[in-house]
């Protein structure tokens, strides 16, 4: 393992080797990542890995454009010798109420004036992109045809292999043990396989960032939240878009391979970094995903699992630069965006870390919001 | 093809039943699995494989892997080892990954 | 060599088999058990005491000759039918052996057969004497055959029906063989595993992720094994030491139709 | 949500045994059998069973499934559903089952777990060709069903599987055209070997499968001699027309439950592969949670029983229901294990037990 190093980047997920991929491509040098299982086996593995650009605030639209228009060229951006399945069937988000309505007339009108071409369906246009779609107790729907999903795994080992292709080094099954800091700045990183020294520590440890944090004596409003979903058999396709519905906080897809993925935001969760599998999970899934689309009452359900949502207070991304640690730089608290933001936190993170100037933005998504009180709250989040 | 004559077994069989495979009739019993109907009908090559379409035929019998998988009565992906014979039942061979009705 | 043919040696054979006296004096039990296995029903079906108590369950039959009058009751109720009753003084030049016999159809009594030695070759003829499908036999029938006393130590089976036309095989050549399937329910085979080895993917998790191996309706149950196998091999590791990966829930397909149909918390009994 | 003082999951012979010994003790006992019909492997074995009067030794398998079924039958606190598989484990305590194609919970106060075994797969070419089959697949077919595979078999594996399924492919009318091992000895009891034998069937030794072949299903099998590394030796080829070619090169536990529920686990090439940490009374790591039968590690049918005997015991205690002469009946159960693992085969079992023995003193719990 490298004694030292200019960036060591910790999480081996797709932000980690987003992040990785931008640095060298903008220059830096000598950058390592350190991943503590392998790659992809925290949230980005256990994601629904869909992206959209259907947002309410400017910053997450314009974040989530960039990723989506990288996903479309990453296999020629990144040289990779694969597919990552970028499936663009659409997002359709599906709307119950009133106040939901009013506010998606709002997102759209902003999203089109960002060049985002999402439109306000009826019911009956909705039925002819998911003809079984149950539309009882639903108004109107918001539809974006570039929206879609990709394979995470796929689309981190591209991100991955271009980052070593440029120079850098990963490190996997290297788990981080410590963080150094001396006066105030990043010295080291401390692995159960040796130390690295460096000046510059960037945390891209997902549902683990707060943790991370911790070991260099920085505080970050973080908390990690259980979230469960089901992948169920394959079969041909019947679902072009991801569906995606606030009022009974549910998203299901089906992957190019002809399995349907799916999950639910419950509450109840615990915040406590378990990832087991929640018994309660199967029943609550399958009786809103088959109200909402019978056909699927006849679809088995292959595997369930949980992973971690990393949630700020405001549910938008934090990239900064921790004020009492320099060299320590955190991009976290994705709130479960973490995946289709990939691209845009390893160009944002870059011009942080590197000093270039802002062409995202990332300078709105600091720590310092939670003290002026410019909260950056989303309106439309799962 | 079913056994006749056993030294050490009686078997116990069920009522006759009829069902479709592939739109022909198989004579079945109702207490035998759909897989085991159409072995004694001298049927085994009974499925294909997702992705490269290979044969595919009665493999563990008792539900530990995907071999038997069948279109039963619409219903893709049905472990026809498992699943037993009803009368008027149709079983289709599944040539891709199953289509939700 | 018995234990890598099935054929026990004419050494193993002499080693069981009584006395030219005691075969004089008539008919007696052989016992052809060659291997300590946990198993005892012969010594105790002897009511004579015959077959000596078992101190360990895996003794070897020891068969008090003397006290044996081969009535055969110990022959059915070996598993692994390994007793017969020999008989030398059945006839002048005839041994009437006692087999047990599993198959039907059985033979006719008086009828001819084909005598078979212990790796079911032909080796002479045989008349049916008797045969004997009592319940009490238990579906083990007993099926006494004269054969030539000669062939009273080569003889252990016989054949009803004259078929077995020897089988031929040939070499086969200029063979086209696929590579092996792994994983039935994604199609993967051991080239792709090998593949993604070397690729540097080497955890069960890490190729499941990337390849779906493992990841289909069977669960893993079996390529997960054999990939450990291959892991094990590629990485000079012992399996004990390889991560098998996450087993989640559930462990067979359920429609979700049917899940969704749970009704809550309702106790049902 | 049903509540049970015990959830014994499976009734093969290490199930029924043990649901047979805690419902004595009066509580409460759920069994749930995944097939349409109990006894497990016990009703495909047509053979007479090895060991003593105790494990019913001399008694056909299908019969002792009879004799255990009538026990558990006549016990009202007993309940068995068939067509009911145990779905999941999760770490609140909860499993979830398919029970009749219904979903549903259970919240046990102990659980047995006693889901037998699977059979392990060999990967060669053609190997998924329709007419390559399991042993117990064939078995299943032939004496649970009635139903011939095909006509002319090649086995491979000369284990007791092996061995005794050849044997009965020969009972059903099949012709058994040769059994291939891969290892240089015999591995199943050499009786059954020597019954095979004497009907003409050729045991190769030192012998595996080069490749199967066929259009739509098997019609021809080539088998090769290896060497002492296990390699083929090109130009030993033989190969045979047949339609059938059945794999018994082993079975492994069936664990992922115990792995779902969090039980310690770790592999014992011994034992079949993954199995779970076990005290003598077959608790697993966590308090709740016994285990019995080839789940534990793979071996005969006679030490499931006894086994079910003594996991079912234990639970009945561990549910402050143990029948007075407990200890007796435990010490029973361990000195019939002890015998039935004391011979050859035995000897490469009780190594493999040691290593998942969970001892007191070393505090695996």
């Amino acid at each position: 393992m490298n004694k030292t190093a200019d960036i060591v980047i910790i999480g081996g997920g797709v932000s980690g080797c987003s992040i990785g991929y931008y640095l060298l491509k903008n220059g830096a040098k000598n950058v390592v990542i350190l991943e503590r299982d392998y790659l992809s086996a925290g949230a980005t593995g256990r994601c629904g890995a869909g992206i959209r650009q259907q947002w309410g605030l400017e910053l997450n639209c314009r974040m989530s454009k960039f990723s989506c228009e990288f996903f479309e060229n990453a296999v020629s951006e990144l040289e990779f010798d694969g597919d990552v399945e970028f499936h663009q069937g659409g997002y359709l988000l599906l709307i119950s109420a009133e106040a939901e309505l009013e506010q998606m007339k709002k997102n759209i009108a902003l999203q089109n004036s960002l060049g985002i071409a999402s439109r306000l369906i009826t019911l009956d246009e909705a039925k002819e992109i998911v003809p079984y779609l149950n539309t009882d107790n639903l108004l109107a729907a918001a539809f974006h045809q570039k929206d879609g999903h990709l394979n995470p795994f796929h689309t981190t080992q591209a991100f991955a292999e271009a980052f070593k292709r440029l120079g850098g080094v990963i490190e996997t099954r290297t788990a981080v043990t410590g963080v150094t800091v001396s006066n105030g700045r990043i010295t080291g990183v401390e692995t159960d396989k040796g130390t690295i020294q460096t000046g510059t520590v960037v945390n891209a440890a997902g549902g683990y960032a707060q943790g991370i944090a911790k070991m260099a004596g920085v505080e970050l409003p973080l908390y990690s939240e259980r979230h469960n979903i089901l992948v169920t058999e394959p079969v041909e396709p019947l679902l072009a878009p991801m569906v995606m519905s606030f009022s009974l906080n549910l998203y299901c897809q089906q992957s190019p391979h002809g399995s349907f993925v799916m999950g639910r935001t419950d509450d109840s969760q615990p915040r406590d970094l378990r990832v087991s599998a929640y018994s309660g999970f199967p029943e609550l899934m399958s009786r809103s995903v088959t109200g909402l689309m019978p056909p699927l009452k006849n679809l088995r359900m292959l595997r369930q699992w949980a992973g971690l949502y990393n949630m700020s207070p405001d549910k938008a991304a934090i990239y900064c630069e921790a004020p009492n640690v320099s060299g320590f730089y955190t991009a976290a608290g994705f709130s479960g965006h973490g995946f289709m933001m990939a691209p845009a936190t390893g160009q944002s993170m870059t011009e942080l870390i590197l000093g270039l100037t802002p062409t995202l933005p990332w300078p709105k998504m600091g720590l310092d919001r939670f003290e002026t009180g410019e909260l950056l709250l989303e309106p439309s989040v799962v | 093809m079913r056994i006749n004559t056993h030294p050490i077994l009686e078997f116990k069989r069920g009522a006759a039943v009829t069902i479709t495979f592939d739109g022909k009739p198989i004579e079945a019993r109702d207490n035998e699995t759909i897989a085991v109907a159409l072995h004694a009908a001298g049927i085994r090559n009974i499925g294909r494989s997702m992705n490269l379409h290979r044969d595919r035929g009665l493999f563990c019998a008792i539900g530990n892997c995907s071999s038997c998988m069948m279109i039963v009565d619409g219903v893709p992906n049905v472990r026809t080892c498992l699943e037993l014979c009803r009368d008027g039942m149709t079983v289709e061979t599944q040539h891709d990954k199953g289509v939700l009705a | 060599m018995l234990e890598q043919t099935g054929i026990p040696e004419a050494s193993d054979i002499n080693g069981v088999f009584p006395s030219d006296e005691r075969l004089a004096k008539g008919p007696v039990a052989v016992i052809e058990c060659f291997q300590r296995i946990p198993c005892n029903p012969c010594s105790t079906a002897c009511r004579r005491g015959a077959i000596e108590a078992f101190d360990d369950i895996n003794d070897l039959p020891k068969v008090n000759h003397e006290k044996c009058n081969g009535c055969s009751l110990c022959v059915s109720r070996c598993p692994g039918l390994a007793i017969m009753v020999v008989d030398m003084t059945y006839a002048e030049d005839k041994a009437l052996l006692k087999l047990p016999y599993e198959f039907a159809p059985l033979p006719e009594e008086g009828s001819s057969v084909t005598a078979l030695n212990r790796a079911g070759e032909a080796v002479g003829e045989a008349l049916v004497v008797k045969v004997q499908n009592t319940p009490a036999l238990d579906k083990t029938p007993l099926v006494s055959i004269a054969v030539a006393k000669d062939l009273a130590r080569t003889v252990r089976n016989f054949r009803v029906t004259d078929d077995t036309s020897a089988e031929s095989p040939g070499i086969l050549r200029g063979d086209e063989a696929p590579s092996p399937m792994v994983c039935r329910c994604n199609d993967l085979d051991l080239d792709n595993i090998r593949d993604l080895m070397k690729k540097g993917f080497t955890s069960i998790d890490e190729i499941k992720r990337v390849s779906r191996l493992g990841m289909g309706p069977c669960q893993g149950r079996n390529c997960i094994p054999l990939v450990l196998g291959e892991l094990s091999r590629f990485l000079g590791k012992p399996v004990s030491e390889l991560d098998p990966g996450t087993y989640r829930p559930v462990v067979k397909s359920v429609s979700l139709g049917a899940v969704a149909e749970y009704d809550g918390e309702a106790l049902t009994e | 949500m049903i509540k049970t003082d015990l959830l014994v999951i499976g009734a093969g012979p290490a199930g029924l045994c043990a649901a047979v010994a805690a419902g004595e003790s009066g509580k409460d006992v759920l069994i749930l059998e995944r097939s349409h019909t109990p006894g497990g492997q016990l009703v495909k074995q047509t053979h007479m069973f090895f060991g003593s009067e105790k494990q019913h030794a001399a008694t056909r398998g299908f019969d002792i499934a009879s004799i255990l079924l009538d026990k558990l039958n006549a016990m009202s606190n007993v309940r068995m559903v068939t067509n009911a598989t145990v779905l999941a484990a999760y770490d609140d305590g909860l499993w979830t089952a398919d029970i009749l194609g219904k979903y549903e919970k259970i919240m046990p106060q102990a659980v047995v777990c006693a889901t037998g075994a699977n059979e392990k797969s060999l990967a060669f070419p053609g190997c998924d060709l329709p007419g390559v089959y399991g042993a117990g697949a064939v078995q299943t077919l032939m004496n649970q069903y009635g139903v011939l595979p095909a006509e002319r078999a090649v086995m491979l594996g000369a284990g007791n599987i092996g061995l005794i399924v050849s044997y009965q492919l020969l009972q059903a009318g099949v012709k058994v055209l040769a059994v291939a091992e891969g290892s240089a000895r015999i591995g199943g009891y050499l009786v059954h070997a020597a019954k095979l034998r004497r009907m003409g069937v050729p045991i190769m030794t030192a012998h595996t499968v080069k490749a199967a072949y066929g259009k739509e299903s098997l019609e021809a099998v080539t088998l090769w001699a290896l060497d002492d590394k296990w390699q083929g030796i090109p130009g030993t080829e033989i190969t045979y027309r047949a339609d059938t070619l059945c794999v018994a090169v082993g079975l492994s536990p069936l664990s992922e439950l115990l792995w779902q529920a969090g039980c310690k686990m770790l592999y014992v090439p011994a034992l079949g592969g993954h199995v779970p940490y076990r005290d003598d009374n077959l608790r697993t790591s966590l308090p709740h949670i016994f285990v019995a039968g080839d789940a534990a590690g793979v071996e005969e049918a006679s030490s499931a029983m006894v086994e079910g005997t003594l996991a079912g015991l234990s639970a009945a205690e561990y549910l402050n229901a143990a029948p007075a002469d407990i200890k007796e009946r435990k010490n029973d159960c361990l000195s019939q294990l002890a015998q039935l693992r004391s011979g050859h085969v035995g000897e490469r079992i009780s190594a493999g037990l040691e290593l998942a023995r969970i001892k007191e003193a070393a505090g695996i719990c």
